[in-house]
């Protein structure tokens, strides 16, 4: 039995994403770069071969799925539960918590200029986000990250997937920091028109 | 809801308020249609627009809104008022510049984060969809096996003697001996028939115990059961891929011949 | 986009066996016998390169399934849902339905002995039976039978090919015509060494 076949027999019987060293679990044979070969090899093989599914990198780890261009045939099939896709608020909850985690909700409502409990609930019974720690202030406040689940949804190999904020093209010069770091931003404070984020 | 158009003013637009997610979304577009630069923004012009738009909102979904509204009636009026000698102070708007700013780029990341879904919603993961209406009540997978319904299908003759307590025959015969029976048999052999099997040691127990070893091994798939018709002669066969071969596309874990 | 791809990309995305008509439906150039042909290619393909998967033949569709020889591999991974056991009684019940079908109720409960409403609903939560029709007789019982979940699950294409050994009690075994029609179960009282358990 060469590595590779159980490796793809791994892959295939996996509706998540799996990492190396989870892989290398089937055979005591197995370590993480004999995985790491035979994903090389199979995607090889795979592409070679014209199959409909390759190895894609989801979440740190490795997983199976059709190439997107049968989508329309997959399509076809009503009875496909297609995953619901998050609304605009949603995204815009996501976003901010995702490039400010950990994040509470005060501060993630003074971001969008609106309430955003229903959204964070969803957000929350969906796994994409989850209760980190608690903060410092008043009440001492939830605060909230992004789960594993959320790489998985949008099919972002690690949180670095996510654009840059120099890489944005609107141009918030001081805070461009503050995207990643909340706690940074008094040294924001310096120059321009930039002031510092007082929640309520 | 629609905001007000003002025809008399050249240069505005109608907007329909439930396209913007807030007020901070709403701002945000009037600069952006008007090509105002953010960061000196005509605080009076915006302000009277904004109230505009916002004056054909339900007072219970506006609470937003006029709380901008407010922050930009302030802010116009702090700029009217004289700056302290000597005291550079911070202008007023910087802090809404701010908002606006991060709140445009938590757009753009929103619209990113939008496209990559709808890219992996594209592919689908091995045994996504389920084609029939799964089971509802019972999410686990069932692990019961042939050989067990095949017991139970025994155990209903035994209810029909004296001793209706004892559904299972006793099992003296053990049903790994079986198991090394049939793939022994099938080491000198391609295929088996049951009944030499059997005829090897009777009595029912081992007809049993046979029996239920070679649908162990068909469940394994490290055998084939073959047979043509009910009570006809059963075949335990190898599960070979020269087989398969021959077989094309005959690959039925247990196949009925036609 | 060759058949054979589309084809695979349905087998690969669905987690039940697919008939050949089903699997048409993804694409309006499908018909049954280029989805035939599809699987005949690519099982010959797989087998080619040493896949780790096959294209099982169950419950009258095709099904993609890891090779049996991985399953010791697969073992390995306790992230699968605990399997749960049926019980005894759930056993004989199925057992009784799965030779008699289609049978109702009372005859059911009638072989066994003992009432068998419990049974029969958790056999029907299961998916492994339903209700297949309604008798003739007083009130037009209901008539339950196995499902394609059942053939699935034990691995049989049709009902035709579940083994009935020499050691099925003349009850399960004897009426094989009765065994399609649950009407006949009187004519199967009427010889033969069949001890009728009589309830109570």
């Amino acid at each position: 039995m060469r590595d590779a076949q159980i490796v793809e027999a791994v892959l295939f019987a996996s509706d998540a994403p799996l990492g190396p060293e989870e892989i290398a679990r089937a055979d005591d044979t197995l370590d993480e770069d004999s995985v790491e070969a035979a994903v090389r090899a199979l995607r090889a093989e795979y592409l070679e071969s014209d199959r409909a599914f390759e190895i894609v990198r989801i979440a740190g780890g490795y997983q199976l799925l059709t190439r997107p261009e049968y989508a329309p045939y997959l399509d076809r099939f009503d009875t496909i539960p297609r995953p619901t896709r998050l609304s605009g608020p949603a995204l815009e909850a996501l976003a901010i918590i995702a490039y400010r985690q950990p994040i509470g909700r005060v501060e993630i409502e003074y971001i969008r200029g609106v309430g955003s409990t229903g959204v964070i609930r969803t957000l929350q019974d969906r796994g994409l986000v989850a209760v980190v720690g608690r903060g410092e202030g008043i009440g001492r406040p939830l605060l909230y990250g992004t789960t594993p689940q959320f790489l998985e949804h949008f099919g972002f190999d690690s949180i670095d997937d996510l654009p840059r904020p120099e890489t944005l093209p609107v141009i918030l010069k001081e805070p461009s920091e503050s995207a990643f770091r909340a706690e940074d931003s008094q040294s924001a404070s310096g120059a321009g028109p930039v002031a510092r984020i007082s929640p309520g | 809801m629609h905001a007000p158009s003002s025809s008399a003013e050249p240069g505005m637009f109608i907007v329909e308020i439930d396209d913007f997610e807030g007020p901070l979304d709403l701002l945000l577009h009037l600069i952006r249609e008007q090509d105002i630069d953010v960061v000196d923004i005509p605080v009076s012009r915006i302000t009277r627009q904004f109230l505009e738009v916002i004056e054909a909102l339900d007072l219970d979904s506006a609470g937003e809104f006029l709380e901008m509204a407010a922050t930009l009636v302030r802010i116009k009026a702090q700029l009217l008022l004289p700056r302290p000698a000597g005291e550079p102070g911070e202008d007023p708007r910087a802090e809404l510049v701010r908002r606006l700013l991060e709140y445009e780029q938590v757009r753009v990341v929103s619209h990113r984060l939008r496209s990559a879904e709808a890219e992996r919603i594209r592919r689908l993961a091995k045994g996504f969809f389920p084609l029939r209406p799964a089971p509802r009540a019972e999410e686990a997978p069932l692990e019961t096996t042939w050989d067990e319904l095949l017991v139970a299908a025994v155990g209903v003759a035994v209810q029909g003697g004296d001793e209706r307590g004892h559904h299972v025959p006793r099992l003296l015969v053990s049903l790994e001996e079986k198991v090394d029976l049939i793939l022994a048999a099938l080491e000198e052999a391609r295929r088996v028939e049951f009944g030499r099997l059997v005829r090897s040691s009777p009595g029912r127990v081992h007809g049993v115990m046979t029996l239920l070893a070679g649908l162990e091994l068909s469940r394994e798939r490290r055998v084939r059961l073959r047979q043509s018709r009910y009570f006809h002669e059963l075949w335990i066969c190898r599960p070979e891929a020269e087989d398969n071969r021959a077989r094309g596309d005959e690959q039925s874990a247990v196949g009925s011949e036609p």
